[in-house]
């Protein structure tokens, strides 16, 4: 069952690649939300309630509801034209978030003698990479914030792969990382709408030598 | 104690944020200096001290918590200058000082942190506070630099902590003291090299971000461009001194496996890119605060070569890093003086400082001496010993790499102070107020300690130093 | 005693410049003056007064005497046969030569101070020409101190024999590379030619347009000296030593005859090179100098 | 307490008084510490010459250790020749600087480098800890490059000095290898260790040690092709620094080599070649450039260069001296070496004075418009013309004296030597002889440009002599010049415990009395040239006693109306030297072309420039600014690329370390 939850979360990050709507972004960082608030459940159903509590109110909570309806609060109070406007076209994108998903595979069958479950690994992995792949090739300023969102998500499930010995603290830790970072990227983000009428990376280049 | 001091300094911060009268800042910032010096003492008397759980006063926390207190006392005097003549709103100056506070306390702990966990989570904390700091001019490109900063850190804070995750997975433990610096190296005796070197690399390319090393020293060099001046001398001192406490804590960490020469190798490449990277940048920079970020990079990739090459290295790495903080500190508070003479940071548009400021013109020529590493300025010794491990580590291609292109950073930065010295082409309109020596008395102090230290380090120093050192391989 | 040879040499500069005059007069079929007739000008000179140019300065006026000591002194240096100089040391013939040269210096910086462009012309030329034959000069001093051992111009004079063809080889080079030396040295042909009476194409004539009176006259005199002692040591090459006075003397006086005529028949056939040719002349001389040290080296076995 | 914590603590006072006090006083101040350094030193340094050497050990805490001061009679010599052109150069100074006063606003920093400058170079010639001596010869180059750009208001002094500075941190940089080399295989800094060590390891180890330190120093000293600074930083200095310059802080390089070849007492006839051989080359090529500049002291800076191609002759004959055992030979070429040093201090520092005066006067150094000033000022005239002959190597000064000790060795080993020997010191000889021709051609040229025939050009100052406290320094520097030439023999007795420091291994016949007594008859015929000089002129007077010298205008072979544009120039004055170097020279030629019948007034500038610099220094610069603009894509402003360096950075990594791990698997496969 978490198995077949963490290929649809591979999916979801291929879909993204060719995704090229911030709705469609939004959504997919929701269902996201809701593929973790399984995983977790199904993992974690036998660690001490107070933990389990604090996890499944944190993907439910934090990643399905406040996230995206923040992000769509963001969108829509800065007016942010609805296309993602990606560098590369999205016949790239998809091949680059395949090799990333395929390489994932090939390096969690390369660590071996760990305790952990090849398969959490490669979700985390492709996750993580396909994050930065996004931040890295989208135009707009709140793309980069889905990014990260994602690479958040990919570290949310290597931890849940250790998290029936994790550490609490380390727990907090995310929620304080997504918590603070979105918050503060956001406020940013405010600030830039007001400064720049138009919300592109490419007038926040001024710092250069 | 270490909570209390905790409590006190929020509190603090706290009052200072919601103060609006002039006197009372004045008297809670005294106040909080009286604190961190007394925490500072208490810390060197209980050396090697559990303290409160998740703290210890070690030696390498100490050192820098000492460097930490100095810097924040001239920051502190040049911070209330700068705003003096900035006359901004009383809200916004109360939030600054808060913010300050608030940055020193999240560093204190950084350095203090003696369980990783928590060491990450103020590194962390370090980036939000100091965001505020940077932010606080409020134009369009300091609001750039922040979130270019913030968001580049978090990135790299992310990374960071997918490594500590993957090093808790290979450690099979659940209980949290065991992610103690003190416990970890013990549990590291069995596990994979591959999965080490994995955790290695991601946990310092997350911390290079703090640090200034390449592949992440981008972040930083921006955030100095915009910063005010004693922010800027915070950003490229202590916080980059939280970075290397915390590669050089992971570097002890992982010290005693198989991977040594493979985290050696590492930080080598590390550090001599980030010098060719200074080196090729100092050459056409033309603002003066991202040029002494350049310099910073420099002698960052320095400390991190020291490191890498093991040995005496170890001991001169931290020596210089102690050192650059003092010398960088005070070029930072003499440009926020430069800045109200000229009323621009662009190198082109300024000249003949030794006339218009002569106390200040001095301050720079002495810093052209002290941060070239010439004598009689301290960092001479501790380059002299850099590149002595190196040798004695011979990577001789790194040796003479790094020679090389430090002169190359030695030609720029002595072409551009000598121009904002002397040169006379450019015809200048007259500084408005007349430079006040008084300002320049802090670099003079700091930059006698370079000199001292250089010449003959005190015994309680070396005694800290050499404790710092020692679990690491000879 | 060892003044002998300075004695001699004083004694030949008195019809040294008189035989060559008349060489070459009688080469152009006149009759040509007595040979004391040029140390006749010169005591005339002596009696004269001194013009000086309003240009010059006390340089002008003093230069003359050094150079006239310079030579002086550089006679006393020159042996005879197996007879000491007056002064004779190790490596003196180093001191022979930078004492001629302080004696250059002066001339040259006194014919600058007249501020005359001819004279600065003549001046320029000179001082190229002086440092051009230099390293010929120690060139042979240093292949003669090599194949004797010695390095002072006695030790080295007295002790050469040509008793092997190749040891005759060298004396004959040798002597060879002194004539053109002594040539460049009193500005005579093919160098430079006396005789002009173009200023442009003067050396030395032209460095002393501007002296007059007592001064030329030590000029003049020093100039006959300095053929003399080139004479000298040219002869001293083929002294042999170990003679009696009676049988070297005579050697001496033919030797510097010879030597007048050589330069005064060499002056009525040869014509002046041109300007621009000179400098690579005189190298030649350094070349050829050069040739005389490998044939020592061969001559000593020490280089097959 | 210790004598050398004595003299730092004094001058570090004095420097600090320097800033609280009226400029005018900064001269005064600086005066006196170097006085008492002076005094201190040269107490020292003498007993050291006579034979008393003076050790004490230093503990300075962690970062030195134990720091030996040893002064033997090398150092010694070294500290009292450097001592006195210090003084002099102050006495002059702080005269000179007086047209500085309240202008500049860097005197007080000048004068304080210039004491701190003294004590440095005194620590080098005393200190034999390496770390510290690094440390002192650094203060040194920083003192002295603070004192060139004193004059910053020309954009060419801070070129110059920036010039200066980097490539003596270059030298640094090598004395540095050379350093951590030793003290890491021995663990020691004190040069003991580099004895023991450069004895315990292979002869071509500790060749290649000593080529490391040579060429570190050599920089410094100004050798061939490691001169390009020179020629730079000389000018642009004022003119007693210029003279200390050039007088003293070269021979630290000369030190250094001196120094590095007694303590690695090793392989001498090799390195006895190498220093043969860079330094005739560096005579010759110094000189040929000294002849073309029209700039005095850049003519004088590379007059300093050639100088110090004489003294590494010297030098190389005395290693080969050693090398084949040759006692006559080593003391003839380590004498005259250390002689010329003195020498060269001394006349050196007399014609950078003179040119400093001369420049207070005309405010130019531009030869060709000189002219006539001998009769304006007469002392600086006599001043100049002394040195310039001394300089010459021209008997009866002091210059001929060192190098006729260099001829003397020279011909001692042509007939004392193996045929390679041999063939390098005719060479050498003709070399030598050729740097004496070119070095009179060089100063006819200057002194009779500058000082003779008429003025070339109008100044709308008028030209006076400077004043006698100016003179002063000049005439105490001459009388030294007078008796080195004139007594020569007291010199080289004072001369036979340096040299000793070097020979002290031979089984040596003594050979110091031999020369002594061939010294004295030098002296001898100089008295005589003195006397025969004296005598002609007695003579002259007395015959033309009651006749009256009538005083013309120049003849101008039928021209009536010559005037001072017509005389020779320097440039005309070497034209066809230039012409007969063509191809060693760059001539950069500027010239306007003539416009119509009547034509604006036309001119034509020549530029020389050095050809070895643009081979050696700019065009490496140019392929460096090449590669470094490739760099700079790194900072563009954009973040997405900030965060592909990590994520590169990271995957390039482990892909080369699995990559690496495969390999050394296959590999092991492969082995089994």
């Amino acid at each position: 069952m978490t198995n077949i939850l963490l290929i649809t979360f591979a999916i979801s990050l291929i879909y993204m690649g060719i995704a090229n709507r911030l709705s469609t972004y939004i959504n997919i960082l929701a269902l996201q939300g809701i593929i973790l608030f399984g995983v977790s459940f199904i993992e974690l159903i036998q660690i001490n309630t107070l933990n389990l509590i604090f996890i499944l109110f944190e993907t439910i909570f934090f990643k399905t509801l406040a996230i995206p309806l923040f992000l769509n609060y963001i969108i829509k109070k800065n007016s942010i034209t609805r296309e993602a406007e990606p560098y590369l076209p999205d016949f790239i994108s998809v091949v680059i978030i395949t090799a990333i998903i395929l390489g994932s595979f090939i390096l969690s069958n390369i660590v071996s003698g760990i305790f952990i479950r090849k398969m959490f690994f490669l979700a985390a992995l492709a996750a993580v990479f396909s994050g930065l792949f996004i931040i890295i090739t989208r135009k707009k300023i709140v793309t980069h914030i889905m990014g990260y969102l994602v690479i958040e998500n990919g570290v949310f499930i290597l931890s849940l792969s250790a998290a029936n010995k994790m550490p609490i603290l380390v727990n907090l830790g995310i929620t304080l990382d997504i918590f603070v970072s979105v918050l503060v990227l956001g406020v940013f983000v405010n600030r830039i709408g007001n400064t720049f009428e138009e919300m592109s990376v490419d007038n926040l280049n001024n710092l250069k030598d | 104690m270490f909570i209390y001091y905790l409590i006190i300094s929020l509190l603090i911060g706290a009052a200072t944020m919601l103060n609006r009268n002039r006197v009372v800042r004045i008297v809670l910032l005294i106040l909080f200096l009286v604190v961190q010096t007394t925490m500072t003492i208490y810390a060197y008397y209980h050396l090697n001290e559990e303290n409160s759980g998740y703290f210890k006063f070690d030696a390498l926390g100490v050192i820098f918590l000492c460097v930490l207190t100095i810097l924040s006392y001239t920051t502190i005097y040049h911070s209330y200058v700068y705003l003096k003549h900035r006359k901004d709103s009383i809200r916004s100056q109360s939030i600054y000082f808060a913010a300050l506070i608030i940055l020193i306390v999240v560093m204190t702990c950084a350095y203090l942190a003696a369980h990783l966990g928590v060491l990450w989570v103020f590194i962390e904390l370090t980036t939000l506070s100091v965001a505020v700091l940077i932010y606080h001019e409020r134009t369009p490109l300091s609001l750039e630099a922040t979130w270019k900063y913030v968001f580049i850190c978090s990135i790299g804070i992310t990374i960071t902590f997918i490594g500590i995750i993957l090093l808790s997975i290979a450690i099979q433990e659940t209980n949290i003291a065991n992610f103690s610096f003190k416990a970890i190296p013990a549990q590291l005796i069995n596990v994979n090299t591959s999965w080490l070197k994995m955790i290695f690399l991601l946990m310092i390319v997350g911390f290079c971000t703090k640090m200034g090393l390449f592949p992440m020293q981008t972040a930083a060099i921006d955030a100095h461009t915009v910063a005010p001046p004693p922010i800027s001398a915070f950003i490229s001192t202590t916080l980059m001194n939280v970075g290397f406490v915390s590669i050089f804590r992971t570097y002890t960490m992982f010290s005693h496996t198989p991977i040594l020469k493979w985290m050696n190798i590492i930080l080598m490449l590390s550090g001599i890119i980030s010098i060719i990277v200074s080196a090729a940048y100092l050459l056409k920079v033309n603002h003066l605060k991202r040029m002494s970020a350049y310099s910073s990079i420099e002698h960052m990739g320095l400390a991190a070569i020291g490191i890498a090459s093991g040995g005496i290295g170890y001991f001169a790495a931290i020596f210089h890093m102690i050192l650059h903080s003092f010398v960088k500190a005070s070029v930072f508070y003499q440009i926020d003086q430069f800045h109200r003479n000229f009323k621009t940071y662009m190198i082109s548009e300024t000249g003949n400082y030794f006339n218009r400021n002569k106390a200040g013109a001095m301050v720079f020529l002495i810093i052209l001496i002290a941060i070239t590493a010439m004598p009689p300025s301290g960092l001479f010794i501790t380059e002299f010993w850099i590149f002595k491990a190196l040798f004695t580590s011979s990577h001789m291609f790194i040796f003479i790499a790094a020679l090389f292109f430090l002169t190359v950073c030695i030609y720029s930065l002595t072409k551009n102070f000598l121009f904002i010295l002397f040169n006379q082409t450019k015809d200048l309109l007259p500084a408005e107020e007349k430079p006040n020596s008084t300002e320049t008395y802090t670099q003079y102090f700091l930059l006698a300690i370079v000199v001292y230290l250089g010449i003959n380090p005190p015994e309680f120093m070396i005694n800290l130093l050499n404790d710092a050192v020692s679990i690491l391989p000879k | 005693m060892s003044g002998t040879g300075f004695i001699l040499i004083i004694l030949t500069s008195f019809f040294f410049t008189g035989i060559l005059i008349r060489t070459k007069s009688i080469f152009s079929g006149r009759k040509g003056p007595g040979i004391f007739q040029p140390m006749k000008d010169i005591w005339r000179l002596f009696h004269k007064e001194n013009v000086y140019s309003q240009t010059s300065s006390f340089i002008f006026k003093i230069a003359p005497d050094i150079y006239f000591a310079s030579i002086l002194i550089a006679i006393m240096m020159i042996p005879f046969g197996n007879q000491k100089g007056i002064f004779s040391f190790n490596g003196d013939f180093v001191f022979f030569a930078y004492l001629l040269a302080a004696g250059k210096f002066f001339s040259i910086i006194s014919a600058l101070d007249t501020g005359s462009s001819f004279e600065g012309m003549g001046a320029s030329r000179e001082a190229l020409y002086s440092f051009l034959a230099e390293p010929a000069f120690f060139l042979l001093m240093g292949s003669l101190a090599l194949l004797t051992g010695y390095t002072s111009f006695s030790d080295i004079f007295s002790s050469i024999s040509f008793d092997s063809y190749i040891s005759i080889a060298i004396g004959t080079l040798a002597s060879f590379v002194l004539v053109l030396i002594s040539m460049i040295e009193n500005s005579r042909m093919p160098v430079d030619d006396p005789k002009t009476h173009l200023e442009l194409t003067m050396v030395h004539e032209v460095m002393i347009l501007d002296n007059s009176g007592f001064d030329l006259g030590l000029i003049l005199y020093a100039t006959n000296l300095k053929f003399a002692m080139y004479g000298a040591i040219i002869a001293n090459l083929f002294l042999t030593p170990g003679k009696e006075l009676y049988y070297s003397v005579p050697i001496f006086i033919g030797a510097q005859t010879l030597f007048a005529v050589i330069v005064g028949a060499s002056e009525s056939f040869i014509a002046r090179f041109r300007m621009s040719h000179n400098p690579q002349f005189i190298i030649t001389i350094g070349s050829v100098s050069l040739l005389i040290f490998f044939a020592v080296l061969l001559m000593l076995g020490k280089y097959i | 307490m210790s004598l050398s914590l004595f003299i730092i603590l004094i001058t570090l006072l004095f420097s600090l008084l320097m800033f609280f006090i009226k400029e005018s006083w900064a001269g005064t101040i600086a005066l006196g510490s170097v006085l008492i350094n002076t005094a201190i030193s040269s107490w020292v340094a003498a007993n050291a010459v006579l034979g008393h050497s003076f050790e004490e050990i230093i503990n300075t805490g962690v970062v030195f250790g134990d720091i030996p001061i040893r002064v033997d009679a090398l150092s010694g010599w070294f500290i009292l020749m450097m001592n006195f052109t210090v003084l002099t150069g102050i006495l002059y100074g702080r005269r000179y600087m007086k047209h500085y006063e309240n202008k500049s606003g860097m005197l007080s920093l000048h004068f304080a480098s210039y004491i701190i400058n003294h004590i440095s170079m005194i620590g080098i010639f005393m200190v034999q800890n390496s770390l510290a001596f690094l440390y002192v010869w650094e203060i040194m180059a920083l003192s002295s490059f603070i004192m060139v750009i004193f004059d910053y208001k020309n954009p060419e002094t801070l070129k110059a000095g920036i010039n200066f500075l980097i490539q003596s941190h270059v030298c640094i940089l090598l004395l540095t290898l050379g350093f951590i080399w030793v003290s890491t295989q021995t663990g020691s800094y004190d040069f003991d260790a580099i004895r023991q060590y450069s004895v315990s390891v292979s002869p071509a180890i500790s060749l290649s040690l000593y080529l490391v330190f040579f060429i570190g120093f050599a920089i410094k000293a100004g050798f061939v092709p490691f001169h390009t600074w020179l020629p730079y930083a000389h000018p642009v200095a004022p003119s007693h620094v210029s003279g200390v310059m050039s007088g003293v802080m070269l021979k630290l390089g000369i030190f250094g080599i001196l120094r590095m070849l007694v303590v690695m007492n090793q392989n001498y006839l090799i390195i006895g070649y190498i220093v043969l051989i860079v330094s005739i080359i560096s005579g010759v090529y110094g000189v040929m450039l000294a002849i073309v500049q029209h700039n005095l002291k850049k003519l004088l800076a590379y007059h300093s260069i050639e100088n110090i191609g004489i003294i590494g002759i010297g030098i190389g004959i005395g290693a080969i001296g050693i090398g084949i055992n040759n006692p006559y030979l080593a003391f003839a070429g380590f004498a005259g070496a250390l002689l010329h040093t003195l020498n060269h201090s001394l006349f050196k520092s007399l014609l950078f004075y003179n040119s400093g005066t001369i420049y207070q006067t005309l405010h130019t150094l531009n030869i060709d418009s000189m002219g006539g000033l001998i009769k304006k000022m007469p002392h600086t005239a006599l001043l100049f013309l002394i040195s310039a002959m001394a300089i010459c190597g021209l008997p009866p000064f002091n210059g001929f004296v060192s190098e006729f000790l260099i001829y003397v060795g020279l011909f001692e080993g042509v007939h004392s030597g193996s045929l390679s020997i041999i063939t390098f010191f005719i060479i050498t000889i003709a070399g030598l002889a050729l740097i004496g021709g070119l070095a009179l051609l060089c100063f006819t040229k200057a002194f009779g440009i500058i000082f003779l025939g008429q003025e070339r050009s109008q100044f709308e100052h008028e030209i006076v002599e400077a004043e006698p406290s100016k003179l002063f320094p000049g005439y105490l520097v001459l009388v030294f010049i007078m008796a080195i030439g004139l007594f020569p023999q007291v010199f080289i007795r004072l001369l036979i415990n340096p040299v000793n420091v070097f020979t002290a291994g031979l089984e040596n016949a003594s050979p110091s009395l031999a020369m002594i007594t061939n010294i004295k008859s030098i002296s001898l015929v100089a008295w005589a040239f003195i006397v025969a000089i004296a005598s002609i002129w007695a003579i002259k007077h007395f015959v033309l006693r009651n006749k009256k010298d009538v005083i013309a205008p120049t003849w101008g072979c039928g021209y009536s109306a010559p005037n001072s544009k017509m005389q020779y120039t320097a440039s005309s004055y070497v034209r066809s030297y230039r012409k007969l170097i063509g191809p060693i020279l760059i001539m950069n030629k500027k010239e306007g072309d003539i416009k119509g019948v009547f034509s604006s007034p036309i001119f034509s500038h020549t530029h020389p420039y050095d050809k070895m610099e643009s081979i050696l220094i700019d065009y490496p610069l140019k392929i460096l600014n090449k590669v470094m603009s490739r760099v700079r894509f790194i900072q563009n402003g954009n973040m997405r690329y900030y965060i592909l360096y990590g994520v590169l950075f990271v995957i390039i990594i482990v892909l080369v370390s699995l990559l690496s791990g495969m390999a050394t698997y296959v590999f092991n496969l492969l082995k089994q």
